[in-house]
């Protein structure tokens, strides 16, 4: 047995034990040195993955592939750059705790075990290790009663999903007699026609993952929970756990399940246009920059959605490029919302962000080009993003789905659009507080990925084409 | 197949965590009176996965699932765990568990 | 040869550069500042060295027999199946485009230093935006691919969107700058999907790929809304819903009067050079794939000359002077893509090309006028400014007889031959193109007469307005009258290049006609009576206008009163803007309003209401309950669950 | 036959309590009843010839994790007789859409065979093994040590959640320092005086307190802040 297959994992949850233990002896605050020494750990765990080697190990229940290789750096950059954000925001808000950053450190962890699952256990204790840790930070600024409502809806709603996933699990291992994906690719070519049980397990746990995607009807609990948590848990949330969320419905969906690929089409192709219809249309009245980032990646996770429900090699590229895409913007906007405070106090109303032209420029523009990148304007990288998932569905034959997005985005482009209307002609308010260097940091550096994404489609679409690739074979 | 199974058969396991599925997803639902109990009704749902693992473990002659059973029950509680603390953090922000009164956030 | 393809490059890249250093410097955004004079000084000095290359680039184009070639820029998209380097293609379509956009764009730069002198705030905002607009639109007619169009074409909605709401204080600019840009990315996504199936369809984005594959594919087919289409032509429909988006036709023009919202400069580049003509040059430059799809062809004759004369007529009436010429860019748009139709993409070309001499004439004529009347744009507050405005009188009278098709002004020259193009066609479209393309000759001839009149003789109504009245600087004054000699001119000097005699050397395969089109080539035999027909209209036009803003000033608001009813359809401009509030806006708005209502009254009145109104009033209103409730919440997710099963169980 | 009647009782009873769980008044009865469920769980699992499970379903799940809902409701001191009923006006909606999974759940399962194919697949089976304990023994610490743990990794976190979440450093509060305690010298804390007859020990500045390091208190911040306004407004 390889056991280096899962090196990274190993690594960085021991040096998150480490991180553990030396935070309890400090005597004096610990919590920077901590922060400091997770991101050097994800550093460190981001250049295992690259070079961890493939195959399959643990009795078959980790895998180690060129898509789980992609998912894990996808998911290692959202948890550092969610973990900057937190550095400054806790400080300011006195929730700055060691805990913080282990507790997000063992989310990544699952989250990675989640890219790495060859089995439906590692697929469930992955997805659990990742949700707990992310229920305990959205509850983590406990003296605040946003705070604490958030954790808790989350908390109720989120188990209630994982029930749904672990019934769903229980019913694909009885009906197909394994919960080895490449058992059950083998149970499911091998029988003409599907046991009505096996199709409600699948059914089960593509509910269970669609809750953490929150795709529609799945969704509800996005918009309180992401206007309640602590801005840079959010930001972690519609980052990493995402991700990780597609990689298992991607795996799932394309390798066991993929021979019933007809079967379960429909149900992500109604999934992905409900999502979109929806976090376009529910986003118009929103007035809190917080709800509106919610709405909005419930659109965005719709239209992820429309590459796997072309299941092809092309459409699974195109999602993946896509959640690529996702995370970057949506890390940086993050970022913007972190600077928003006056006074000391945080805002979050989109009004806040009248005159923000005038008053911060460099933070405007950066906001600016997200927005129209979630549009979809090209040359930015919301634009290929859409462009690929698009063709990709147009190919598999599904123009409803298309003429779907085609509206969706258009609505859509109104909300976006006002968000720059308010930050570039309306009158200017007080100026927010100077931000902290680690914040500018990332709004910029997301706001070049998302700028010039041109330059960076190559390398990324070649390490998504490879990814997709394994998926079929 | 283990004797008990084969006695009993698998349908009425079946049956059994199908409807303690139905019952814990009516106990979050339907429930009005406060978060602790939604929380039991979740306790129910994984009962009832947990049995279905069990009885399909033996049907099969497959130990995975028992396996998989005694994960389940420890991530069980280990939710049991995080949930109760967030109940505390909430009702001591709130001063009520009411289902009714978390409602914030909304819109 | 390489002198002149890099002289393109440089006409192309010219632009950006100078968007660059006024829009990072000129404010001094990022680091030292330029000042204001600086980046006006450097924006227009890259222009002007544009122009000279871009005309460079055409004189060796021609010298040179109009060679097709590809001037590589750089490696640019690489993603799997999905190659798409960064091209120029210099063929005689994108190097007159090229040279028509730089030296009306560069005139208009000028005109906007003194136009924008008044202006209280720093201007180098809005030439950064100027140059930026112009590089985008030099993007769009030098790509060598889709996608490089398609970053064009976006490129210039954005760039659209900046400048129609440069006056960002006014909420109508904003308003109108929102409109603008909603309007045309509804036609984009057509175009995007359009773009989508073509890459579906040939595997390949860049146009000689897809020129080589045309023949091949000839029989492909989609299978949609249970009838079978011709690839051909859906692709063909969904590029030109595109083409309608940018170019203001029929359904989508609603977007083109508000956006007189921007400065006039604006305007100008907008209606002359750059934007709007996209459209008919997206056309031209899929005229081989066009070719192939007779349906489309067909519907492009339809729209096209039905746009021309609805908006002619909405233009008879406009008390507005800048939304006068504003409908009779989109009528005149509406001939271009007539010619297109028709499959005369040549004639079509080159009436874009003598429209953006005397459009951009006119609006800086428009502007000359605004400017001297201190913001006046009402027409019937105007009257007898031709003696205080000689030089600005002299060059819009010059424009409105190009615009009208008065021989032998340039619109004359290619506006007939469109006319006659459509006559030579000979099927039903064909027909009807020339029929109403006939009468719109009557009517643009009417309405220009009407400018003229109302605005330059008769009796000053306002006297106070004429008292102050002035002629505009020399650097105004400059550009209109360099634009002038082209109105007048420019349609018997390129004529014989466009369509006549020279033309297959010309184009020299830019342009493709397929081998049973034959209307071009039987442009000479059209009847003498018919060809007659369009310039007796023109005339007997401009004579109507004469009789009645001044032999006999009353005849036009006693036929308003006595016709009201068709006055107000007219003035209204068809009610199309309150057509299209009442069937989209207003139900996007209650639909949006209901989402949010469901929630909030849901919350006033309490979870149990909520949910008694669910029980009665079906699961329906479920997915739209945001209210904070958990149990609703693990309810839907419950249905969900439900819906999901039964789906797929019903359904495998 | 036996089996089944066996069965049959603890099914009866489990679901029974199941209900009670769901519907009782007062959550310590809920709590009850959660347990009563737990011990016919695990009959259910021990007839399907899993003991070890069944033990640990009694030990672990009655013993902690039941106890702890105990622990909380007492803890939270709700008042019961506020808490209104549940189960109102949506349960017709609610029945009805619960009771088409149950019908589709049924259904399906009625209609289970063994895979055509189970043969074929991986199996985990321990030949050697005496009994049910020492199978899964032997497969969590080989096949599934992985997994195992994860497991591990997963309890790590609910328990620094836990502490994260609730432990509060309250001012006020009275805690026990060990090596405070131990370093303490008489010196520290008694001060030997000399009275004489008839001085009373408030003509010496009354009774002392001790002073010593022992003073110093744990900073704390203020434990209530006071929630953003914009929360509200939705």
């Amino acid at each position: 047995m390889n056991w280096t297959l899962a090196l990274p994992e190993i690594v960085l949850s021991v040096s998150g034990l480490a991180i553990l233990v030396f935070g309890v002896l400090q005597r004096r605050d610990p919590t920077q040195v901590c922060s400091l020494l997770t991101l050097a750990a994800f550093v460190l765990t981001g250049v295992l993955v690259l070079l961890a080697p493939d195959g399959i190990g643990y009795n078959s229940v980790f895998v180690g592939d060129d898509f789980a290789r992609y998912m894990k750096i996808l998911s290692l950059a959202g948890a550092a750059l969610s973990l900057i954000l937190s550095m400054d925001y806790n400080r300011r808000e006195g929730i700055g705790r060691f805990e913080f950053p282990v507790l997000l450190l063992f989310s990544t962890v699952g989250t990675m075990v989640m890219a790495s699952s060859e089995n439906l256990m590692t697929l469930y204790i992955g997805l659990e290790l990742q949700s707990l840790a992310i229920y305990i930070l959205c509850a983590f600024d406990r003296d605040r009663l946003g705070s604490a409502e958030a954790g808790l809806k989350y908390f109720v709603l989120g188990s209630l999903a994982s029930g749904l996933l672990l019934y769903g699990v229980s019913l694909v291992f009885g009906f197909a007699g394994t919960m080895e994906y490449r058992g059950l690719q083998a149970a499911l070519s091998a029988s003409a026609e599907i046991p009505t049980g096996l199709v409600i397990g699948i059914v089960f746990i593509i509910v269970g993952l669609a809750f953490k995607v929150s795709a529609v009807p799945f969704h509800m609990w996005t918009p309180d929970v992401y206007q309640g948590a602590p801005p840079p848990v959010t930001s972690f949330m519609a980052g990493a756990p995402k991700i990780a969320a597609f990689a298992l419905l991607l795996r799932v969906m394309a390798g066991p399940f993929g021979t019933a690929s007809h079967q379960w089409q429909l149900l992500i192709e109604l999934i992905s246009m409900a999502s979109m219809l929806f976090g376009a249309l529910a986003a118009i009245p929103q007035t809190s920059i917080k709800r509106l980032m919610a709405y909005s990646s419930i659109g965005h996770m719709g239209y992820a959605l429309m590459g796997l429900a072309a299941a092809t090699p092309a459409g699974m590229r195109g999602t993946l490029i896509y959640l690529a895409v996702y995370l970057f913007m949506n890390a940086g906007t993050f970022a913007v919302i972190v600077a928003m405070r006056r006074r000391g106090r945080p805002v979050e109303r989109i009004a806040d962000l009248a005159g923000l032209g005038r008053t911060d420029p460099g933070l405007a523009l950066a906001m600016a080009i997200f927005m129209f990148s979630m549009i979809g304007v090209p040359p930015l990288s919301g634009f290929f993003g859409k462009l690929l998932v698009f063709s990709a569905a147009l190919q598999a034959g599904l123009p409803v789905l298309v003429v779907v997005g085609i509206v969706s985005s258009v609505i859509g482009a109104y909300y976006y659009l006002r968000v720059v209307k308010v930050m570039y002609f309306d009158v200017a308010t007080a100026a927010f507080d100077r931000p902290a260097a680690s914040v500018s940091l990332v709004s910029a550096g997301m706001g070049l990925v998302t700028g010039l994404f041109i330059l960076l489609l190559g390398p990324v679409s070649s390490a998504a084409q490879a990814a997709a690739a394994v998926l079929f074979r | 197949m283990l004797p008990g199974i084969a006695n009993v058969g698998l349908g009425p396991y079946l049956t059994v965590s199908a409807a303690l599925l139905v019952l814990g997803v009516f106990g979050i639902f339907l429930n009005r009176k406060n978060v602790i109990t939604i929380m039991m009704s979740i306790e129910l749902i994984l009962l009832a996965g947990e049995i279905n693992l069990v009885a399909f473990s033996s049907a099969l002659g497959d130990l995975s699932g028992q396996v998989f059973t005694l994960f389940v029950l420890t991530v069980a509680a280990a939710e049991a765990a995080i949930g109760l603390a967030i109940v505390t953090v909430y009702f001591r922000n709130r001063g009520s568990i009411q289902v009714e009164d978390v409602t914030l956030m909304k819109g | 040869m390489i002198g002149a393809s890099s002289l393109f490059t440089v006409a192309v890249f010219a632009p950006l550069f100078g968007a660059i250093i006024a829009g990072l410097f000129g404010a001094g955004l990022f680091g030292p500042s330029i000042g204001d004079r600086g980046a006006r000084a450097v924006s227009v000095g890259l222009m002007v060295l544009a122009t000279v290359c871009g005309l460079g680039a055409l004189s060796g184009a021609l010298s040179q027999g109009s060679p097709t070639l590809a001037v590589p820029v750089s490696d640019w998209i690489q993603a799997g199946g999905f190659r798409a380097p960064w091209t120029l293609r210099f063929d005689m379509l994108s190097v007159e485009m090229v040279a028509m956009v730089t030296l009306v764009s560069t005139l208009i730069h000028i005109y906007s230093i003194g136009y924008m002198s008044h202006e209280t705030n720093p201007v180098s905002r809005f030439f950064a935006y100027l140059s930026l607009f112009t590089f985008a639109m030099l993007m769009l007619v030098s790509s060598d691919n889709l996608i490089q169009l398609f970053f064009g074409w976006e490129g210039v909605g954005l760039a659209s969107y900046l400048l129609i709401g440069y006056w960002y204080d006014r909420p109508s600019a904003n308003a109108a700058a929102i409109k603008a840009f909603v309007v045309n990315r509804v036609a984009d996504l057509f175009f995007m999907v359009g773009i989508a199936l073509l890459f579906a369809l040939f595997g390949t984005v860049s146009y000689d790929n897809i020129f080589a594959l045309v023949p091949d594919h000839q029989a492909a087919m989609y299978h949609l809304f249970g009838t079978d289409m011709r690839a051909y032509e859906v692709i063909g429909v969904l590029l030109f819903i595109g083409a309608m988006g940018k170019s203001a036709q029929l359904f989508f023009h609603t977007w083109l009067p508000d956006a007189m919202e921007g400065p006039t400069p604006v305007s100008a580049l907008i209606h002359a050079a750059t934007m709007v003509t996209a459209g008919v040059f997206l056309l031209a430059r899929m005229s081989p794939l066009i070719e192939f799809a007779p349906v489309t062809k067909d519907l492009v004759v339809l729209i096209g000359a039905s746009t021309c004369f609805f908006a002619a007529t909405v233009g008879l009436v406009q008390p507005d002077i800048k939304r006068t010429i504003a409908y009779s860019t989109c009528s005149q748009l509406g001939y271009m893509f007539m010619a297109c139709g028709v499959g005369v993409y040549q004639a079509g070309m080159f009436h874009l090309t003598t429209h953006a001499f005397f459009k951009a004439l006119l609006f800086l004529g428009a502007g000359s006028v605004i400017h001297a009347l201190h913001d006046e744009q009402d027409m019937f507050k105007m009257g007898g400014l031709a003696r205080k405005l000689p030089v600005t009188c002299a060059v819009m009278w010059i424009g409105s007889l190009a615009l009208a098709g008065i021989p032998p002004f340039a619109g004359w020259w290619s506006k007939d031959a469109i006319i006659d193009a459509t006559f030579i066609a000979g099927t039903g479209p064909g027909y009807y193109g020339w029929l109403l393309g006939s009468l719109t000759a009557f009517l643009t001839a009417l309405y220009s007469g009407r400018l003229l009149f109302l605005v330059f003789h008769g009796k000053p109504r306002d006297a106070q307005l004429a008292e102050h009245a002035h002629e505009s600087g020399p650097v105004i004054l400059g550009p209109l009258v360099v634009l002038a000699i082209g109105a007048a001119f420019a349609g018997a000097a390129f004529a014989p290049w466009f369509i006549g005699g020279r033309q297959a050397g010309f184009w020299n395969g830019a342009i493709f006609t397929a081998p049973g089109n034959a209307v071009l080539a039987s442009l000479e035999q059209v009847p003498v009576l018919i060809t007659l027909v369009p310039t007796v209209l023109a005339l007997l036009g401009a004579a109507t206008s004469y009789y009645a803003y001044v032999a006999k000033p009353e005849l036009p608001a006693r036929l308003a009163t006595q016709y009201g009813s068709l006055y107000r359809f007219l003035l209204n401009k068809w009610y199309f803007d309150e057509l299209y509030d009442r069937i989209f806006v207003r139900p996007y708005e209650a639909i949006a309003r209901l989402f949010w209502h469901v929630g909030e009254e849901d919350i006033a009145e309490g979870v149990p209401d909520g949910i008694g109104r669910l029980t009665s009033g079906g699961s329906m209103q479920l997915v739209r309950v945001q209210t904070g409730s958990i149990a609703v919440y693990a309810f839907t997710m419950l249905i969900g669950l439900v819906v999901l099963i039964s789906t797929f169980l019903v359904f495998r | 036959m036996i089996t089944q009647i066996v069965f049959w009782f603890f099914a009866v009873v489990l679901i029974g309590s199941a209900v009670m769980v769901v519907s009782a008044r007062n959550p310590v009865h809920s709590v009850l009843f959660l347990i009563l469920a737990f011990f016919n769980a695990a009959g259910l699992f021990l007839i399907a010839g899993a003991e070890f499970l069944a033990m640990i379903l009694v030990i672990a799940y009655v013993g902690a994790v039941a106890v702890l809902f105990l622990f909380v409701v007492m803890m939270l001191d709700v008042n019961f007789s506020q808490l209104r009923e549940g189960l109102q006006r949506y349960f017709p909606v609610g029945a009805a859409v619960g009771l088409v999974l149950f019908v589709e759940l049924a259904l399906s399962a009625s209609a289970w065979r063994i895979a055509p194919n189970v043969r074929d697949l991986p199996h985990a089976r321990v030949p050697g093994a005496s009994s049910n304990t020492e199978a899964l023994g032997e497969l969590i610490y080989t096949h599934y040590v992985f997994l195992f743990q994860a497991c591990g990794l997963v309890l790590l976190v609910a328990m620094i959640g836990a502490i994260v979440l609730t432990l509060r450093d309250r001012p006020s509060a009275k805690r026990q320092d060990v090596a405070v305690q131990h370093a303490r010298v008489p010196a520290d804390t008694l001060q030997m005086m000399t009275l004489g007859l008839g001085e009373s020990t408030t003509g010496n500045g009354g009774f002392r307190r001790p002073i010593g390091k022992s003073a110093e208190k744990p900073v704390s911040r203020p434990a209530l802040v006071i929630e953003n306004s914009p929360d509200r407004e939705g």
